[in-house]
């Protein structure tokens, strides 16, 4: 098994922690792991991005150029990556930020109106987390409990009250793809 | 009677110009433009006295004054 | 013992806390400027001293003050930045000071840019500065093994009395990768430095840090003493990974990011077919110059990959000393090799087609 | 009949800036450029751009560029203007580039008197490389590199640079300003203006240090970053001539 | 009852001096030997001597010394203080050292209000290579690259280091002194005392600018060097303290 | 044509004017400082710039500013000075500036001793900045052959839009021998550069002097090209002397001072029957590793004379290639090899002792 | 009364001494010391009163000054 | 032929130029010269002293380790040097300012009170030149005439009056060494 997710967003929405929290899971589940970051002097406030490696054998190299699945967070992502993902991967949109159209037929795409589900939730700030969970579902990269496992390691103690709604985030979304994909 | 005008690709949205407008009729736009900011726009031109305050303080020489002046 | 994700540069820094390093002194240069940003609050938590030195210059003289006060210091930077410490290495190696100098290199020459690259290997293993010497030139290839060698490194810098370098690309430096650390940081036992000039404290005789030998036949001597200790570490301390190399036709070589390439393409290789296998060296220098003697004997070919126009491969052609054919596969200015592309040219040597 | 009372100076090309939201690096290039059109040197010109976030200098001004290694800007600012006396020759330089690594060139291009020009943004940080400490901090100021504010045991006090070039013979004109509102804008480029025309009239080696922002990396809005400027960076760096040839007064 | 009033310092080895007859490096040298005599910290001193003709130092002071390349000995003093921050650390510079290719060093040594005490041999020259101009060299004095003497144009005007430095906070201490004849030898020791009460009570940089003679390179016998120091020199280059903390005067 | 008595210092900057340089830029360091003492004077003589840097690292970058401005550039320094230009000289390759940095190597590392030497060979050969790059490096042997290369650098820099080494030992910077010299200082004719940015003076399109490649693509499209030009100056620009070579069954090599003294060896040899040869690069980079490959066709066995520990001694081990043994018979740290302790090594070569 | 006493061998000549001695009882001998300088020297020592002006002054250590002192 | 001589005095006794005259002379000659000082940081006002090879065959290496002839001027430089003059070679001695004795009894020492000569010549400063016209003489390195030409090369046109004296000083010391070989 060897995944290449590639998260990619505006800075400061959450897309680089959010690979690391993917990464962190598979780490325990005793996977091979990376994770890294673009790191282009882009403008501030521009875009950002990351891919994460999830395999049993080692990992040669870990960026992500072909990868297995991408996550969209804006509109200038998925011009620029719709077509570095391999045929028959997946390609996961926050719908409630971009409104384009994936044009490839070639790969599985899935439209999530995170923002929208992590405000029912009562957290924007969990959207990113819905998408993730969708990812799970789809792919059965880790499992649910590693990431809420993850959180544990990654959140700061006085944020662990967080790691509830962060939970039902993901599972929101794993049930969103799962009905999605039927 | 002056006319602002916004190269709107090019603003961010830093909302410098709307700080220093005394007539205070610089707003950002509700809409996106292609690099993902709201861009400034000016919603009663006909307040404008054509300062350019709003055009020297902005940083990414967004803004084009114009005077329409009277004629002698 | 803990498993914790973590980032190649801070690895870095956290590496060195644990081999007793409590002195940094630094300047930023993408892209490895998470290392100071992690030793600027790591350093005080552990009562060590980090410093924001006005330039890499200042940094590596600063460094030559810390060493030869006795203490385990480091410095760190990319290319750039490299070059602008040569004439201060030249003077640690001149004064037989131990030091861990880290370069995360990325693209060039001149301002080049910020992607991971390899092009700094001549410099870091021929002597970027003047005069005849050698440094000890580490080169991880994951974030575990950043740990690892970091306490080799100052532990062979303290043994030999040299300054030792750790080589990583952009990539090593940026990517998060799973480390085994102890839970405790303990400190090192630390052999005494009678040499060290940290003040007479007691003792009679003046302790002199100096690289001026005004005498021509002191400085021979130097650096016969020097060449004597390069030999010693050559026989003792190079270090390098073979993979599947006991029947290998052809012989991938590399090191770093661009070993964990090859050492994939040895995989895919072999699933189709072609014999492969892998030197990937540890030690840069001392190279590990008898395991491709000793290759040489029954491969056919050697393909060495860099992320650069070709370096490491001198050193490759001279340890192969024509026996075989050595071929050269590189991407530079920042670019990094597909494993696809590899096992292309892979395939087309084994069929005679690259010259 | 429509007069055009602002716009874009023919000594800028038209690519858009790479910098943040709201920093002021772009006003400081505007406020150049203007001058190099006014003054109608446009075509005399040469810059030279540091490494920082202006490094891209290079693209934006319509002169003939050069783009410098850190901190040596001032050194090849000589070497152009040594070889071609008669062409206007400035630097554009940050605080990390002049004040820090570069110390040594700016410090000897004023002693030499070197006839240059040098645009000196001080940012009190180093945006670029993702906001380390520069030389210009001011105390306390949190940075990543001084993640609990600089303090001065460890990391000692600001340098004041126009006050240090101050002291120096060969420089004629220092003068520090600000940009952080439309009437301080029209200060600073009346200062840039006279450093330029110090270097026109060969009086010697001129630098106008501009207080700049780094929303980015100060971690606030761009308008809180115009005043936070105001609080804190004027009182600290006092806004005025430091040194003027009595030729330009 | 027989006195010694004057013998060697235990702080200088037995030593012969490498130096030219007549050269005031000499002077300045046991001067320092007899403040560290005098306040006890032979045990507890670090040296750093720079490159120069300087550079034998290591030779002739009587404690832990270190070479450190040229223009960095503010730096290599700061790594020495920083691992041991109880010991006396000083370096020794000549002004092409300190105040042409160490430039950067010696003002960030200053700002970071680093406690070291910096001995500053002004001699106007680069002595060691052959009388080369310093920085620090006169208007329209000769030497070897200035050949029909120093002219504004070409060649620029002197820096002033300790007015220079003493625009900096983080400089204690600043002190300009000469050695011309007995009563000013007397002064300059005082002020390098003071240099190193300054760093022992912790209250940040300090530096002592000594005027010193360069017999050899400005071509003149001993006398008449010390003689051209004191009527040229220090009329360019004032002496007195530049700085002083309230805590020592 | 006069003959004059020169010393190679001065010959350099009289060189370096009679090539059409008009701007020196450098820092005083022994045993290299006559050159800017000559200068100093010579130079508003011809209507040039003499100025003396703060330090090295500001004179290489005051030389990328002039060359940038289109105008023949010359520094020089050595060994320590040259390591605190390596940055710059990584710049001025990355924006493919002309320009002649010389030189007059010295005992090390550090601080070593003003002493001649040849051991910053790698510094110069390899690249001691950061990124791939090559250096057109010259190696002259005489005071003459010094003002004959002067030109050839300032034409080959101009040529191929590349920095040009000269490099010497101290001796040669030191002695004094006959130069032939034309009565008259003739301006030689230059090519104009119309890459220069020296103002627009009418010109449209601002011309621009950089080395940021922010886009790796790019920066290895810069790199190919520069690898490209290195291709055609290997093929074109090779420059060594051969001496006794046909029929010769031991080969010496060495450059500068080290070949003369081979050279005497070789008649030496001869006088008492061992055929011996020498092979002298002129160019370093590139250097002439076909003549020894030719030569290992015949020759019995290599012996590689150098006043380092063995630098150049790699570039003939990789020309040579394994065909024939290449020995090695070096001085270091500011030591000369005297002729009779070479001989007296050929003569234990060729008895077999020597491995 | 006082004694100065002089480590010819390390005298260079330079004269310092001679020049700030208030007494002007320093000469430079007539004979060599072994690095080929004319070493200083005290010609009336009885006149020397031992003020150290000379010690003070030369650059080289050279110069060891004794006073007696009145027994108390 | 080659000769090899090495003359060695304090800094500003003129050994330098000396040196270079001579090595013009055999320029002059068409012979191949070479010249080279030490230059080491020794105090000034110490010791220097210069190499000066001429030969019929081109010059291996200018530094002179193993002279054919020594020319001492000051005292510390006959302990220095008088080991190293190859067996056979010569030893001229400025006798006005060295005392000492050579110890070695396989070379040919010559002692010339060339100060005292150039006194009586009525120029000190041409004491150098009575030392080398005895070396013309003892070893025919070149001639008498192609000093005096080289004289007029070296010296700047204001001081070629000095020439007549410099040439009587060579003329001198070659006589002195040929009344001393008898
Ligand atoms: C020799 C060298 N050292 C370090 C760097 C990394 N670097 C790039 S920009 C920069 C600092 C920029 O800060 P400043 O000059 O203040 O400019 P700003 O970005 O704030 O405008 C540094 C350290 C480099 N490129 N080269
Ligand atoms: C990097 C480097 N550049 C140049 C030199 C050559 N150098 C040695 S001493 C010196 C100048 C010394 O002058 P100064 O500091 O004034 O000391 P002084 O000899 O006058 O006491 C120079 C340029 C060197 N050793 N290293
Ligand atoms: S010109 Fe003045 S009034 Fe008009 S929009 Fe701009 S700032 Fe406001
Ligand atoms: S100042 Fe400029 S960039 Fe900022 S909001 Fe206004 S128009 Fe847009
Ligand atoms: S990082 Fe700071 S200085 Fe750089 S562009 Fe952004 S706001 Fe401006
Ligand atoms: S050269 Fe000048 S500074 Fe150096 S020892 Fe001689 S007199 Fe002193
Ligand atoms: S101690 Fe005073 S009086 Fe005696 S010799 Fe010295 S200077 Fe003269
Ligand atoms: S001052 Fe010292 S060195 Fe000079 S003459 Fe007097 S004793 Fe001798
Ligand atoms: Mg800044
Ligand atoms: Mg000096």
């Amino acid at each position: 098994m060897l995944q290449e997710i590639l998260i990619a967003g505006f800075g400061g929405q959450g897309v680089l922690s959010t690979g690391q929290l993917l990464a962190y899971a598979g780490m325990i589940e005793n996977k091979q792991v990376a994770w890294i970051p673009s790191y282009g002097p882009e403008m501030r406030g521009g875009t950002a991005n990351c891919g994460v490696t999830i395999s049993d054998e080692p990992i040669s190299s870990p960026l992500v150029t072909e990868p297995t699945t991408l996550i969209v967070m804006n509109r200038p992502s998925l011009d620029k990556f719709e077509k570095a993902v391999v045929p028959g991967g997946y390609i996961l949109i926050n719908s409630s930020l971009v409104d384009q159209k994936v044009k490839r037929d070639d790969v599985q795409v899935m439209e999530i109106p995170a923002n929208q589900i992590a405000e029912e939730l009562g957290n924007t700030k969990v959207a990113n987390n819905v998408i993730l969970g969708a990812l799970i579902e789809l792919t059965g990269i880790v499992s649910i409990e590693s990431v809420v496992e993850s959180l544990k390691k990654v959140l700061p103690p006085r944020r662990h009250n967080m790691i509830p709604v962060n939970q039902q985030a993901l599972e929101k979304g794993a049930q969103l793809a799962r009905e999605m994909k039927k | 009677m002056a006319t602002v005008s916004f190269r709107e690709e090019r603003c961010k949205g830093c909302e410098l110009c709307i700080t220093v407008c005394p007539e205070k009729i610089i707003v950002l736009a509700d809409h996106f433009n292609a690099m993902g900011f709201h861009p400034a726009t000016v919603v009663e031109m006909d307040k404008c006295k054509g300062c350019a305050m709003c055009a020297r303080m902005c940083p990414d020489v967004v803004i084009e004054v114009v005077k329409e002046e009277k004629q002698a | 013992m803990s498993k914790v994700l973590m980032k190649g540069n801070e690895a870095i820094g956290e590496g060195a806390i644990r081999a007793g390093c409590r002195h940094f002194f630094g300047y930023p240069i993408t892209p490895q400027s998470e290392l100071p940003h992690y030793l600027a609050k790591r350093m005080p938590e552990v009562g060590g001293v980090f410093l924001q030195a006005e330039s890499e210059t200042s940094s590596i003289n600063m460094v030559y003050g810390a060493a030869g006060a006795g203490f385990r210091v480091m410095t760190s930077s990319s290319s750039p930045g490299l070059s602008l410490m040569q004439e201060g290495i030249s003077y640690l190696v001149g004064a037989e000071l131990p030091c861990v100098i880290v370069n995360v290199m990325r693209g060039g020459p001149g301002l080049g840019n910020i992607a991971p690259a390899q092009s700094d290997y001549f410099q870091a293993v021929k002597g970027g500065g003047h005069g005849d010497y050698k440094l000890i030139v580490l080169a991880p290839a994951s974030v575990q093994e950043i740990i690892d060698l970091m306490q080799v490194a100052f532990d062979l810098g303290d043994k030999y009395r040299t300054p030792v370098m750790l080589v990583g690309d952009g990539i090593l430096g940026q990517m998060m990768e799973p480390v085994e650390l102890a839970d405790e940081v303990t400190v090192p036992e630390i052999a005494a430095k009678p040499w060290a000039a940290g003040g007479l404290q007691g003792r009679e005789k003046p302790n002199i840090i100096n690289s001026l030998y005004i005498v021509p036949e002191d400085c021979e001597e130097l650096n016969k003493k020097l060449f004597a200790k390069y030999d010693v570490i050559a026989a003792e301390e190079t270090r390098w990974e073979e993979y599947r190399l006991d029947d290998a036709e052809i012989v991938l070589t590399g090191f770093g990011t661009a070993a964990r390439i090859a050492k994939s393409v040895v995989d895919k290789a072999r699933a189709e077919g072609i014999k492969a296998g892998l030197i990937r060296p540890i030690t840069l220098w001392p190279f590990p110059s008898e395991v491709y003697a000793r290759a040489a004997e029954h491969a056919q070919k050697f393909l060495c990959i860099e992320m650069s126009m070709g370096q490491m491969l001198e050193d490759v052609r001279l340890a192969v000393n024509g026996k075989k054919p050595v071929h050269f596969y590189g991407r530079s200015g920042g670019m990094v090799p597909l494993a696809k592309d590899v096992l292309a040219e892979v395939k087309k040597i084994m069929a005679g087609g690259a010259e | 009949m429509a007069k055009v009372i602002f716009k874009r100076p023919e000594a800028l090309t038209d690519k858009q800036f790479h910098y943040c939201p709201g920093c002021t690096h772009g006003i400081i290039h505007r406020l150049v450029a203007e001058v190099i059109d006014e003054m109608g040197i446009r075509d005399n010109t040469v810059g030279v751009c540091p490494v920082g976030c202006s490094v891209f200098a290079y693209d934006y001004f319509n002169v003939d560029m050069f783009q410098a290694a850190h901190g040596r800007a001032p050194a090849v600012a000589t070497g152009i203007k040594r070889t071609l006396p008669d062409r206007m020759v400035f630097t554009y330089q940050g605080d990390g580039d002049l004040a820090s690594i570069g110390t040594a060139e700016i410090v000897h291009a004023a002693a030499r008197g070197e006839k240059i020009t040098t645009i000196f943004v001080n940012n009190a940080v180093y945006g670029m490389t993702g906001g380390q400490m520069a030389p210009t901090t001011l105390p306390g100021q949190k940075t990543t590199t001084t993640p609990k504010g600089r303090e001065k045991d460890a990391a000692g006090l600001p340098v004041k640079v126009s006050e240090m070039l101050s002291t120096l013979d060969g420089a004629a004109y220092i003068a520090r300003v600000s940009v952080h509102d439309p009437k301080h804008i029209l200060q600073a480029k009346k200062a840039i203006r006279k450093a330029f025309e110090v270097q026109q009239a060969g009086l010697g080696f001129a630098l106008v240090e501009v207080l700049s922002t780094c929303p980015t990396n100060w971690g606030l809005s761009p308008k809180e970053a115009l005043k936070w400027l105001a609080e804190n960076m004027i009182p600290y760096y006092p806004l005025g001539v430091y040194k003027e040839p009595a030729e330009v007064k």
